[in-house]
């Protein structure tokens, strides 16, 4: 190719503590591209953007801007460079108003109206306080503000990942046309669909080194997924389960069931059974009321209506208390939500046994390390850092997320996406243990955000679009994409195109209310 | 997952000394106290002797104490400037209603203040979520202006330092000379100084502090006290009540406050409405010093200890000074931010 | 209109619960008049002043406990450095003592970044070095200010063909208030430095990806804190006359009017519109406590109350908000 | 008694500390006592000068007939002071002077309060040796008066040198910190010169058994307890009657009665009880008064200016409560 590149990086390292986030990252792109930068979950992605767009600094590695070496070592002296990101939180100032953070970052306004326009958001009132605005609005207000100024580079995020299908889509036509009017994007997500219909090329990382540049071509999804899963594609038709680790015929009653769900306009009717001895899978995409709807199980939050009923009795929880005193134990999916980072392994797994009033006194501190120890074991958690949480990895956090229930005993445990960021071996422990605890009777609700877990570890699978329970599936039915046109909202056996085409006029593909 | 076949580089002296501390924290704490007595004992030869060592132990330890409900309550980011208002409340309470009172009826009546604001407190911020700051320091106005009517009505009736407290504060026991074994051992301890005598104050702070100790070390309270302050949505989630562990948090920091107020009017022995207000600022000094985290979920209260014992020491060190009171408090100033800022240093290279 | 009573719904509260003060401050005392008001506002200025300079830094998201000693060093400085000067001199003391608080302000910010000691030790460890510092100018009260200085803020405002019922009604101090305070506030408010303060305060994650210098802004904020702090100093020296090297109470009735006022002490909401209306409140409230002879020791309880009542009401309502 | 017919304000800026306290109750006794007052306004708090200044505008602006203050500073209320007494409000200053020259005084003096106990303190010390020097609190204008008077005393004893001198901050605690500090040093030292935070300092000897030298302090009811019951304790207490502020509202009064003195202002000098000769001690003994609070002053009174009893200091209850 003639054309130099607009954005050439090489070499980058990037290190936290004794973990390697890269560890040789190389991305080049031209103008006018639309770049995919692909990986698995922990990959390296978002940090490789973090560092190409100076919020954090590398320890290796060389950046070349237009052909120029540049040290970038603040957002500001990225953006004087043209690179501009959308990252994957949302990075508006919470207590200011859309306005004042367009002339924080010296916006137009104007071109910034245009583009939230263009973007599907006819109504937008920009003297808002960011706090007050729906998190998929607010995702689009940064990719509007990063647009405004025309830059050189844009680099997004897993910019759709949380966008009602509508709205995607608009993203979608606007980062094309950005593409075709030469200037170059860097496109992260986890949607083939999404690349394939607007991506040029894509890099591919794997434990934060670049294995492969390929062009987006009909067919070469399997090549990606070669790349990014390299020696480890295990991928494949498993039947990790056997058919002993099926659960045992349903009995007569269900350990929880669920009726008529309801929670503010996130959850709209939903009613499915749990019983003892079963995996329940969760299938849905991102922000279709999976949330609000294990908050509500685990007492986190209250439903606006419907009823939960535990081993035949209504329960009403009004603290997460509640829910664990009827067994039901909580695992969310950002493991800093669930643990105390500064205090050690022990403590974090022995936390709800202190949790009670009546716990408040000394310890038992040989029966506590019993428990702890045997969780310990059972979870082969690495206790060499176990002084501080936050010296473990990624996957050994998670991990004690998930033994602290084992050590309380719990006999249900709800899931939130347990493999979030975590490498295949670790998985696999994973996936064992849910199915362990099955087969002891105890009952797991499991919501997965890479659907061929689903074949490996659930009964059944429950589907969710727009707050609503689309299908329930058997394990055998419950192929990659049958779910996927579920989680899309589509009927099953339909042949609609999935993705970008998806229907707009349905459930979820309402634009978001109007803020007042 | 390949091992690293390259050994690692030795790591220089300077460095080794640091992570030593790091993972001791306490190391340099004691070193600093160390160098500040060799430093006062340089200053005046001879200041440092079994009385100076009993003097100021008595004066650390209600600091110290006041230090440990800063420390508990800083666990949980949160702070109590109402313990100095507790702790005069309590001890004035005493000292006038001890003169008509049966002493058992006093000391009830004497903590009753001390519970009291430790319950609004612990509402205040636990169910209302009004930050510490303002609601401790709201209650202890209140306190103050409560304290002032009430001296009104006491006037009449003058106060007394009840003897057991006098005897707690001030005491000194002279441990029988029996327990030394040996004579040339007496005699040795007799020459230079230490040994036989210690502040009857310790009979009551050595339970205190193990308690604390312990509190936080070994009892779900103390976990939870941590766990709160390090990750409140994570304690939530394993079932924590937040209400119940901060309303119980507060009401325990003013009784240890009230405590603190009885034993300091038997140190002090003059009944004054302002008596304790002066330690405050010290004990969240004391606190900050000993390493724990003002942002919460990090510290203990060893380094407290030891924290209340540099600010004594260091008091008497700049009293010893002669130079103008201004210079002076510059200098306290100046050496508390210099002890943190090394402190942190040292403590966060891990 | 909507957005205007939801975002300074709390600022409006807290005016009219001084409108409503004053009437009862009439009802009191029927001959409650213009020169009362020229007293009350000359009471709330060196609060103000103070409550301005907590106020900047905690809407970034800090604490400065060292504003009443800040005051009373700018304060002694003027007093010592006028005393036995002339008028004139007095033209190069203020904007010395102003640049003074400004450079004092920006090294308790650089102190606090570069030590990376929460601010609250900082500025606690500040509070005594300023103190001393202050007995080091003067060991006692004492020094001079210049008569011009003391004029500034006795006595009203001559506007030319408003009625003198009316400019009564206009003392000097209001308008040296609103002047100072105006000077500062309103072009910072309006700049990017104002938005990056709020922005630090609000999210130091977002505001740092937002191009947002943070240790620059948190700096600047410290120094601005210092600026108002030195105004009030000098309010301290216009209104007494003299420089007193132990400070008065204006740190706790800082932290108190912040809150009061409608900024959150976890910094990024509020303005400072709100805090100097609680200023007004708190001194009002006061004056009718003495107007009403009330029990000097019921007073503190009063105003003990007041604060914990109105702290809580407000956290009350935000729960509400909440559910 | 008669309905009275006077309105008074009183400023005081420091609260909480005994002698403070004294001076309230003894103005609300002595009003109460004379029967001429309807109405006490009191300002009684902790602040500065500029909060004083506040303090009295309210009291002009609640029309009072006089305002007898306590000043922050001499200088630092003038304002205040002169728009009072443009407002017709006659102003008396107690326990210090002021600039304004339409105040009047009946003060205290502290100068001479200090003088007086160094000289006396420094003859005992037989016109030689160290002095351990406990002043009040740093940048305070009582302090660096008594300061003033210190220095002039300590002029007259070339021999008498300053062995420490430390600022109290007229706290209980942090001087009985100092003074065993300062006991730990042994540092040989002849005497002792307090600034009214006196029996702590007593105590403190005791308590370590050091050898008791003579010591000054102030006329509070603990510390004359001491003097007659401590074994070996030479010691002298100079007067510094809170009950001034009674004083200044009979003057007050006066002055609203037409009476004006002959001078602006009234000095009420200091007296010194020591307990070195029988004189002294019998002095002592008919001033002690145990069943006081041991930070009040024992001196409830003064000949002449005030009229109340003992029970109503005590009570502490001004006319309409
Ligand atoms: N602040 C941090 N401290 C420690 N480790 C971190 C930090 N940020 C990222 N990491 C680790 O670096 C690795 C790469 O993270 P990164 O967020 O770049 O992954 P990603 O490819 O964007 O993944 P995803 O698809 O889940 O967003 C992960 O293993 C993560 O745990
Ligand atoms: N700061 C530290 N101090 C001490 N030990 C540490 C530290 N960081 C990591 N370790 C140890 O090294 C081990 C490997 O950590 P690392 O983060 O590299 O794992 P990982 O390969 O990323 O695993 P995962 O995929 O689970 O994140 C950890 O389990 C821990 O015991
Ligand atoms: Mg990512
Ligand atoms: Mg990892």
């Amino acid at each position: 190719m003639t054309t130099s590149p607009l954005l050439d990086a090489t070499g980058v390292a990037k290190n936290y503590g004794a973990v390697a986030a890269l560890r040789n990252a190389s991305l080049s792109v031209l103008p006018g591209e639309v770049h995919a930068l692909m990986g698995a979950n922990g990959a390296g992605k978002s940090t490789l953007v973090k560092i190409l767009t100076g919020a954090i600094s590398a320890n290796a590695g060389r950046i070349l801007i237009k052909g120029e070496a540049r040290d970038i070592r603040s957002p500001a002296a990225a953006r004087r460079a043209g690179l501009l990101p959308v990252y994957q939180e949302p990075s508006l100032i919470p207590d200011l108003d859309v306005l004042s953070n367009l002339r924080l970052t010296g916006t137009p306004v104007e071109p910034f109206r245009a583009w939230v326009r263009e973007l599907g958001i006819p109504d937008l009132d920009i003297r808002d306080t960011a706090r007050d605005i729906p998190l998929a609005v607010l995702r689009v207000l940064d990719l509007a503000r990063a647009l405004a100024v025309e830059p050189d580079v844009l680099l997004l995020d897993e910019m759709t990942a949380a966008l009602p299908a509508n709205l995607a889509e608009k993203v979608l036509e606007v980062v094309r046309r950005q593409g075709d009017s030469g200037r170059a994007v860097i496109f992260i997500s986890h949607r083939f669909v999404e690349i394939a219909a607007l991506c040029d090329r894509a890099t591919v990382l794997r434990d934060g080194e670049t294995v492969g540049v390929v062009d987006i071509v009909p067919g070469v999804e399997e090549k990606i997924v070669e790349l990014m899963l390299g020696t480890r594609i295990v991928k494949t038709h498993i039947a990790a389960r056997t058919a002993e680790q099926k659960a045992a015929p349903a009995p007569a009653r269900p350990r929880i069931a669920v009726r008529d769900l309801r929670v503010g306009t996130k959850l709209a009717d939903v009613s499915f059974d749990l019983a003892d001895g079963e995996v329940a899978g969760v299938v849905a995409l991102e922000g279709q009321g999976q949330d609000e709807l294990f908050a509500a199980l685990a007492g986190s939050i209250r439903p606006s209506g419907g009823t939960i009923e535990v081993d035949g009795q209504p329960v009403k929880f009004s603290h997460p208390i509640d829910a664990i005193r009827a067994g039901i134990a909580y695992v969310p999916g950002d493991r800093s939500e669930a643990l105390a980072m500064q205090r050690s392994v022990r403590e974090n797994i022995a936390l709800p046994f202190s949790a009670a009033l009546r716990n408040w006194g000394p310890i038992p501190i040989r029966r506590e390390r019993a428990k702890v120890l045997s969780a310990i074991e059972r979870l082969q958690i690495d206790t060499r850092a176990q002084g501080e949480v936050q010296r473990l990895s990624g996957g050994n956090q998670q991990k004690v997320t998930i033994a602290r229930w084992i050590a309380a005993d719990a006999r249900t445990i709800l899931c939130f996406d347990p493999t979030r960021g975590i490498d295949v071996g670790t998985k696999q422990e994973i996936y064992k243990l849910l199915r362990e605890l099955a087969g002891n009777g105890k009952s797991v609700l499991f919501y997965t955000s890479e659907l061929e877990e689903v074949q490996r570890v659930c009964d059944r699978v429950i589907v969710i679009f727009g707050g609503r329970v689309v299908d329930i599936f058997t394990v055998e039915e419950a192929d990659e994409p049958a779910l996927m046109r579920a989680a899309y909202g589509l009927p099953r056996g339909a042949e609609a195109d999935i993705g970008i085409l998806a229907d707009p006029s349905s459930p979820s593909a309402t634009a978001p209310e109007p803020t007042p | 997952m390949s091992t690293s076949a390259i050994t690692p580089p030795p790591v220089p002296l300077g460095r080794r000394v640091k992570r030593f501390m790091a993972d001791r924290p306490l190391v340099p704490l004691l070193i600093l106290l160390v160098v500040l007595v060799v430093i006062l004992q340089i200053l005046r030869p001879g200041i440092v002797n079994e009385r100076w060592i009993a003097n100021t132990i008595k004066f650390a330890i209600p600091l110290a104490i006041l230090a440990g409900c800063q420390t508990m309550t800083m666990l949980t980011g949160g702070i109590d400037l109402s313990v100095g208002t507790v702790a005069t409340m309590s001890a004035f309470i005493m000292a006038t209603q001890i003169v008509n009172q049966d002493p058992a009826v006093a000391f009830l009546l004497a903590m009753m203040p001390a519970v009291l604001i430790g319950l609004v407190n612990g509402i205040g911020v636990g169910v209302f979520r009004v930050h510490p700051l303002i609601m401790t320091l709201g209650t202890s106005l209140i306190g103050t202006g409560c304290l002032q009517v009430y001296q009104r009505t006491v006037i009449a009736s003058g106060a007394k330092i009840p003897d057991f407290l006098a005897w707690l504060g001030t005491g000194v026991t002279r441990l029988p000379e029996a327990w030394v074994p040996s004579e040339p051992a007496r005699q040795w301890l007799a020459d230079t100084g230490i040994g036989f005598a210690f502040p009857n104050a310790l009979l009551l702070y050595v339970p205190v502090a193990a308690l604390i100790v312990f509190t936080l070390a070994r009892t779900g309270f103390g976990r939870l006290l941590y766990a709160v302050g390090d990750n409140e949505h994570a304690t939530r989630l394993s079932g924590v009540r937040y209400w119940q562990v901060i309303t119980a948090l507060y009401i325990t920091s003013s009784v240890l406050a009230g405590i603190t107020g009885l034993l300091y009017i038997g140190l002090i022995k003059a009944p004054s409405l302002s008596l304790a207000e002066p330690l405050v600022l010290p004990s969240v000094a004391a606190a900050v010093i000993g390493g724990t985290s003002i942002f919460g979920g990090r510290g203990g209260y060893t380094g407290t200890v030891v924290g209340a014992l540099i600010l004594t020491v260091l008091t008497t060190l700049l009293t010893i000074l002669q130079m103008p009171e201004g210079a002076r408090r510059m200098l306290f100033g100046l050496i508390v931010l210099f002890v943190t800022a090394a402190y942190l240093r040292i403590v966060e290279e891990r | 209109m909507s957005h205007l009573l939801r975002r300074q719904g709390w600022v409006l509260g807290l005016f009219a619960l001084f409108v409503v003060l004053f009437i009862v401050t009439r009802l009191i005392q029927p001959a409650y008049g213009s020169n009362d008001f020229g007293s009350l506002v000359r009471a709330v200025l060196p609060y103000a002043f103070a409550v301005a300079a907590q106020t900047v830094v905690v809407i970034a998201g800090g604490i400065d406990l060292s504003v009443a000693a800040m005051m009373a060093l700018t304060s002694v400085t003027a007093a010592s450095m006028m005393a036995g000067a002339s008028e004139e001199y007095a033209l190069f003391v203020v904007p010395f003592v102003l640049a003074m608080g400004l450079v004092l302000g920006a090294l308790n910010g650089l102190l606090i970044v570069v030590t990376r000691v929460p601010d609250i030790v900082v500025t606690l460890a500040t509070l005594f070095v300023l103190q001393g510092a202050a007995l080091l100018v003067l060991d006692a009260p004492g020094g001079a200010a210049a008569e011009w200085l003391k004029a500034l803020i006795s006595g009203t405002v001559p506007i030319p063909g408003l009625p003198d019922a009316i400019d009564a009604w206009l003392p000097k101090a209001l308008l040296v208030l609103a002047v100072c305070l105006c000077i500062v506030w309103i072009p910072l408010r309006r700049s990017r430095l104002g938005l990056s303060i709020y922005a630090i305060g609000s999210s130091e994650l977002a505001a740092f990806r937002s191009g947002v210098p943070v240790k620059r802004t948190r700096i600047i904020a410290y120094a601005l804190s210092g600026l108002f702090a030195a105004m009030g100093g000098l309010a301290l020296t216009m209104s007494t006359g003299i420089g007193a090297p132990i400070p008065g109470p204006y740190l706790l009735a800082s932290v108190a009017a912040v809150v009061l006022g409608g900024v959150a002490l976890g910094g990024g909401k509020g303005g400072l519109l709100g805090p100097i209306i609680a200023v007004f409140v708190l001194r009002l409230v006061r004056t009718d406590l003495t107007l009403l002879a009330i029990d000097p020791n019921v007073t503190a309880i009063i105003e003990g109350l007041i604060m914990v009542a109105v702290v809580m009401f407000g956290a009350f309502i935000t729960m509400r908000g909440r559910q | 008694s008669a309905a009275g017919k006077y309105t008074i304000g009183i400023s005081n800026t420091v609260q909480g500390n005994g002698w403070r306290e004294e001076m309230v109750c003894a103005m609300k006794a002595q009003a109460l006592a004379s029967g001429e007052v309807t109405k006490l306004n009191i300002a009684h708090r902790n602040t500065d000068a500029a909060g004083q200044l506040e303090d009295i505008r309210n009291l002009i602006s609640a029309k009072v007939d006089a305002i007898v203050v306590n000043p922050a500073d001499p200088a630092g209320i003038k304002a205040g002071l002169e728009e009072a007494t443009k407002a017709g409000i006659v102003v008396v200053a107690v326990d210090q002077a002021v600039t304004e020259p339409s105040a009047y005084i009946i003060s205290n003096n502290q100068e001479q309060y200090a003088y007086l106990g160094a000289k006396w303190l420094f003859q005992q010390m037989g016109g030689k040796g160290e002095v351990f020097y406990m002043r009040g609190a740093a940048g305070a204008s009582a302090d660096s008066d008594r300061d003033k008077g210190f220095k002039k005393a300590l002029a007259e004893f070339p021999d008498v040198k300053v062995a420490q001198e430390v600022f109290t901050g007229w706290q209980q605690d942090q001087a009985k910190q100092q003074m065993l500090s300062f006991l730990a040093t042994g540092t040989p030292f002849n005497g002792v010169w307090t600034s009214g935070i006196d029996n702590v300092i007593v105590d403190a000897m005791v308590e370590s058994q050091a050898p008791l030298v003579p010591v000054v302090g102030a006329d509070n009811a603990g510390f004359v307890g001491q003097l007659s019951s401590v074994k070996g304790l030479v010691g002298a207490a100079v007067t510094n009657p809170g009950s001034i502020g009674g004083a200044g509202v009979t003057l007050a009064l006066q002055i609203l009665d037409g009476k004006k003195p002959a001078q602006q202002t009234v000095l009420v000098d200091p007296q010194l009880w020591e307990n070195a000769t029988e004189e002294g001690k019998a002095k002592l003994k008919g001033a002690a008064d145990p069943s006081l609070s041991p930070e009040w002053p024992v001196s409830i009174s003064i000949p002449d200016w005030t009229t109340y009893t003992k029970e109503q200091i005590v009570a502490c209850k001004g006319p309409g409560e």
